[in-house]
């Protein structure tokens, strides 16, 4: 393994970055040609005679196949009834009628006045419908006309997250795309992030003094990304402890931690040759409970005074109480969460502080393996692409909110149509 | 009963409150009540709830829960030291699981919402109102986008923290520095109400004072 | 082998799940898989428990220190498993839900846990204070920067906040410190909570891949095991 | 008139800070048992006497108020309780002073939760509040209560377009249909307010987004302090006003005192829980000034050594 932090830098490299962000502001922008599409019927209103006695029916009743879904909905517009715009309008409602098949018709649902479309997420794909939609009077329906047969359609790729896949192709393409430009061999810069340079020598001190490291890695289950990233760490820092032949010690708060706990230390220990000095009394499962976790993880802190105090993942309310406890019996600390508002305390009562990303790229920054710093560098792209757009987002919508320029009102429609998520 | 129960409740607070002097037997025993009851709540809840209400009442309508059952099944085999390892393959399905979800998840609503809640006009007639109208509103909005920006520079890991992109990275960590202020001053207070209302419970509740 | 199946299961699973999100018939995959794991969980907990119970034993046989709050911890596991597994005192019968309450379960729960809990989570208060006493001082530009902000934003929580500034004219009502503190909390609060929040996205983003490629696999044992 | 139960603790507290301060300033730290004493004693002896200090509102609780006190009588208010027994002792003065003076002003009001737990803090309000307050008023005329649905931003969703099929009846089991109060009301567009209390999810943030927003309705929120900030942004176009942790509350209740004197009398918990809080953050900021001061002696000693 060689370790290229802090030296090499290359020109070649920032260039290409420069261009794959060329290229993807480019396609951001140029890419709604590809798939614009014209939404909803036209919208004709009825003149139908608004007549005393009896309601108009709503007019203009299409049932569509509702898009980019398993076949399992259909989307019914309509334009209400002309009566309903009176202010002491008699409708009390509108009610949705379907007919299966040739069967009979079922009401399916009950909507109020002003209603203009319906969801029916009840249907099964291969069967055919139709609707007709009644307006409710205190006293009696009017029904519209029936809709032409239909049934719900599967889509097999959902043309309305384009976007949301040019931008994760953007961002994973940069990622994977440095992992092989390291892969074959050119030297990426990673600059020190000094929580983890700290890593050695805590647990050389822990060594030293004969105490114990105590590595908390949250208290979320294995279904959370902080998690996986606690347990990736504790891969690396295993390993140097099973090297410089300290002892580690994990109180879990989930019982599939602590299984993936033991086979990520075990793993550790027989990597580095000494698997007899592993046991599986290095983790132990506590309780499930968030203050029970806590209160015996405190005693355990007083009790057996580590040298060493990992505090890396999902973190709530107890971040503070156990970092003051630890920070009481004298450990060094290093703790990291992605939880923004447990930061603070983390800063405020743990030697070193993983801020947020840091967490995440911790075990690569260890490893030193070039693929895995290549990732990095790739994370850092997403990083300028986000900057490039808050640019021209903030300028564009400075001028066109000032001065009323269209042009730049244009690209801030764009923008917003790139970046919204449904 | 509801008279013990109160008194239980006084002594196990009182017990907790003495981890503050130092470690002592008190402790010990809240602490030994509180993991065993607690763990023994977590096993009948997720029993009930997840065996029972999950897997056992739906498996009938969806017979894929089997492959989750034996997945769990596949992770007792860890008590089999021979076979032990297949136990990683239900990890494997969990790190590979949590991994798509997330990255998803994450990419949508960490960068894209942040990214697009950042575009704001850096002034605008609409600042009339508030409590930061005027000039505030103007250096707030600049200062939201100053500091997202430089706070982004800061977290760049492949260019050495020098010269002006340096610089660019202080000012970044500066932000991150006035945002951990800030959070911790403004928690102090609910903490606060936290410790009252156990107080509440000690004086009131418990032993009358309050009236 | 012993590492190439497992790395395939996570870089199938891991693919489909994000191909997932832009094919529509495989948009049910997220909750398939969250309750598979729902169910891998309760299996887990039998090694959990069972190592729970496994350690207070070893404790109490070999009579080592503090052996005697084992006892406590075996007996208030036991007591729960008993009272919520046969639902003891339920009103009604097995089919009720087994925190009714009025059950024996769901009084425990209420008069051990939830104040031991609620204890535990005041015990913050005393800790914030500490921490503030040791943490916020200014060593240096950005322990400054630290301090101040918490420091304004404390006095803008009392009465002395406004106390202090009521002076100000309102043209500079910014400047008094509750309009202040709002301000710090919108603005330059804002920015950093939004840079750390693009950046821990762009972590995941990064992390995630490395896992499902099999690239970080040191939770296997890393990469010579 | 503070008494000599109060004065006692207090001249001890400021008298320990005094002394801690000039052990600071020889450059000596203070052990943090030290602080836990201070801490707590700050804590305790206000809530044993109580000690109130003059709350004037700020702009975003004083906008709440001000549209509570100029709607016209008879207006219909929704308010919903979205906490539970631990968010209580922060959220629920606020509900209560919310209430109080929303039924002064003779509107009409409908109560409801989205959250299992709110249920029977809803009723301690009504039962603790409302009953021995307003003798008169009866519920299904003056105000509803329509309870619990599970769901929740589902329920959002579909009150937002019609109320009676997410709740056909109120607790008691009366058909919505027959309740006066909902003649004007079939969906959350038609009330004139709304009012969320709560703090967690669903809480006012998804009222706004699933309500306020489409259905262009006034929101105004009450919350823990810790999700006041997250609020803050909506503030003042989508939600009209925040009482954010106690001391929004507090504020609430001294400006609700100053305008209707029938309340001077009432019990005032945010402003008695105000005197705890404010004691404790003195007490925190003096331990910071006491930890620099501490500091920047122990810096020079060194140096000079």
């Amino acid at each position: 393994m060689t370790f290229h932090r802090g030296r090499t830098s290359s020109l070649a490299s920032g260039f290409s970055a420069r261009l794959i962000i060329v290229i993807v502001v480019i396609a951001f922008l140029a890419a709604p040609a590809m798939w614009s599409r014209a939404d909803g019927p036209d919208i004709v209103l009825a003149g139908s005679d608004s007549a005393l006695v009896s309601l108009a029916p709503v007019t203009s009743l299409v049932a569509a196949d509702n898009t980019y879904d398993n076949g399992d909905a259909l989307r019914l517009t309509w334009v209400p009834s002309i009566d309903d715009r009176l202010i002491d309008s008699k409708i009390i409602g509108y009610r949705v009628y379907r007919l299966a098949g040739t069967g009979e018709p079922e009401a399916i649902a009950d909507l109020p006045p002003g209603s203009n479309q319906y969801l029916d997420e009840t249907v099964l794909r291969d069967s055919v419908y139709s609707y007709y939609v009644s307006t409710l009077s205190e006293r009696a329906e009017f029904p519209s006309n029936r809709t032409a047969v239909i049934s719900p359609q599967r889509e097999w790729i959902n043309l309305d997250r384009g976007y949301l896949f040019l931008i994760a192709l953007a961002i994973a393409g940069a990622v994977i795309y440095y992992v092989t430009v390291a892969k074959r061999g050119k030297k990426l810069f990673v600059r020190k992030i000094a929580g983890l340079e700290a890593i050695d020598d805590a647990v050389g001190r822990a060594t030293e003094m004969g105490r114990p490291v105590l590595f908390i890695p949250g208290i979320h289950d294995m279904d959370d990304v902080q998690t996986l990233a606690a347990l990736t760490i504790l891969g690396r820092v295993s390993r140097t402890i099973a090297d410089y032949e300290s002892k580690i010690f994990m109180p879990v708060a989930r019982s599939l931690v602590m299984t993936a706990g033991r086979e990520v230390i075990k793993s550790s220990y027989q990597a580095a040759g000494r698997p007899d000095a592993y046991s599986d009394d290095m983790v132990n499962y506590i309780t499930d409970e968030q203050f029970g976790y806590v209160a015996a993880v405190d005693g355990i802190m007083v009790r057996e005074k580590p040298a060493t105090v990992f505090l890396l993942g999902a973190f709530f309310a107890e971040s503070l109480i156990l970092a003051e406890t630890g920070n009481s019996v004298g450990a060094i600390q290093i703790a990291g969460t992605a939880r923004p508002a447990q930061l603070p305390f983390f800063i405020a009562a743990c030697d070193f502080t993983l801020i947020g990303e840091e967490l995440f790229a911790a075990s690569a920054y260890l490893s030193g393996e070039p693929r895995q710093l290549g990732s990095l560098k790739g994370q850092d792209v997403g990083k300028v692409i986000a900057m490039v757009v808050i640019m021209i987002g903030v300028i564009s919508l400075t001028f066109a909110e000032a001065w009323k320029i269209e042009f730049m009102q244009d690209i801030l429609d764009r923008l917003s149509v790139v970046f919204s998520t449904n | 009963m509801e008279h013990f129960a109160l008194w239980l409740s006084a002594f196990l607070t009182l017990g907790i409150l003495s981890f503050l002097y130092k470690d002592n037997p008190w402790y010990k025993l809240s602490e030994a009540v509180f993991v065993g009851i607690s763990a023994g709540f977590w096993f009948v809840t997720l029993f009930w709830d997840n065996l029972v209400g999950k897997f056992w009442d739906g498996w009938q309508d969806e017979p894929m829960l089997w492959v989750g059952a034996a997945l769990g099944f596949l992770m007792l085999l860890r008590l089999v030291p021979r076979i032990g390892w297949i136990s990683r393959w239900p990890l494997a399905f969990i790190v590979g699981a949590t991994s798509g979800l997330w990255l998803m998840n994450y990419l949508a609503s960490n960068i894209m919402v942040q990214v697009q809640a950042t575009i704001q006009p850096l002034f605008s007639t609409s600042y009339a109102s508030g409590p930061d109208a005027g000039w505030g509103a103007i250096v707030g909005s600049l200062v939201i986008v100053v500091g997202t920006f430089t706070g982004l520079v800061y977290f760049y890991f492949s260019k050495e923290h020098k010269g002006a992109f340096g610089a660019t990275a202080r000012v970044g960590i500066f932000f991150i520095m006035i945002t951990f202020g800030a959070s911790f001053g403004y928690t102090v207070m609910s903490r606060m109400s936290l410790l009252i209302g156990r107080i509440d419970f000690l004086l009131g509740d418990w032993l009358g004072l309050i009236n | 082998m012993r590492q190439l199946v497992p790395l395939t299961i996570t870089f199938c699973v891991g693919t489909l799940l994000i191909v997932s999100v832009f094919i529509p018939p495989l948009g049910d995959l997220e909750r398939t898989f969250t309750l598979w794991f729902d169910i891998i969980a309760v299996f887990a907990f039998f090694l959990g428990g069972g190592n729970l119970l496994r350690v207070h034993i070893n404790k109490l046989w070999r009579r080592k220190k503090d052996w005697g709050f084992s006892i406590v911890t075996l007996a208030g596991f036991a007591t729960m498993l008993a009272a919520g597994l046969f639902k003891i005192g339920n009103p009604g019968d097995i089919a009720t839900a087994v925190d009714a309450p009025g059950s024996m379960f769901y009084t425990i729960f209420d008069s051990v846990v939830v104040p031991l809990g609620s204890t535990m989570y005041s015990l913050l208060a005393f800790f914030v204070a500490s921490a503030s006493y040791r943490a916020f001082r200014a060593k240096n530009r950005e322990a400054t920067l630290l301090l101040l902000a918490a420091f304004i934003i404390l006095l803008g929580r009392t009465p002395f906040g406004l106390m202090l500034t009521e002076w100000v004219p309102d043209s500079f009502s910014l400047l008094q410190i509750p309009n202040l503190a709002i301000w710090i909390m919108n603005s330059p609060n804002l920015a950093g909570q939004r840079a750390i929040m693009i950046g821990i996205g762009l972590g995941v983003v990064s992390m995630s891949l490395r896992l499902i490629l099999g690239i970080e696999r040191s939770y296997l044992g890393g990469d010579n095991a | 008139m503070p008494d000599v139960g109060v004065m006692v603790p207090l001249v001890a507290i400021f008298g320990g800070l005094i002394w801690l301060l000039v052990r600071a300033i020889r450059g000596r730290e203070v052990e943090r048992r030290v602080i836990f004493i201070f801490i707590f004693v700050a804590v305790a002896t206000p809530i044993l006497f109580p000690i109130t200090f003059q709350e004037h509102a700020t702009p975003v609780v004083k906008d709440l108020f001000d549209r509570i006190e100029n709607l016209p009588p008879g207006s219909t208010i929704l308010m919903s309780f979205d906490f539970d027994p631990a968010m209580a002792p922060e959220v629920q003065p606020m509900a209560n002073a919310l209430a109080r003076h929303s039924l002064t002003r003779e509107h009409k009001i409908v109560f409801m939760c989205l959250w299992a737990t709110g249920q029977s803090l809803l009723n301690t309000t009504l039962e603790y509040v409302i009953k021995p307050d307003f003798p008169h008023l009866v519920d299904g005329v003056d105000f509803v209560n329509v309870g619990y649905k599970a769901g929740n931003e589902g329920v959002l969703n579909v009150i937002v377009s019609d109320f009676k099929k997410m709740f056909p009846t109120d607790v008691n089991g009366v058909p919505l249909d027959s309740i006066e109060i909902f003649d004007k009301v079939g969906s959350c567009r038609d009330f004139d307010l709304i009012l969320t209390v709560g703090g967690g999810r669903p809480g006012p943030k998804e009222w706004v987004l699933f309500v306020g927003d489409p259905a262009n309705v006034p929101i105004g929120a009450g919350v823990a302090a810790v999700v006041a900030p997250q609020l803050y942004p909506y503030y003042p176009r989508q939600v009209i006003g925040i009482l954010g942790g106690i001391k929004g509350a507090a504020e609430y209740e001294s400006e609700l005192a100053q305008t209707h004197p029938r309340f001077e009398d009432m019990e005032k918990p945010g402003l008695r829980m105000m005197g705890p809080q404010t004691l404790a953050h003195v007490v925190i900021m003096a331990f910071i000034v006491i930890g620099n001061i501490a500091f920047f002696r122990g810096r020079r000693g060194r140096k000079t050594e």
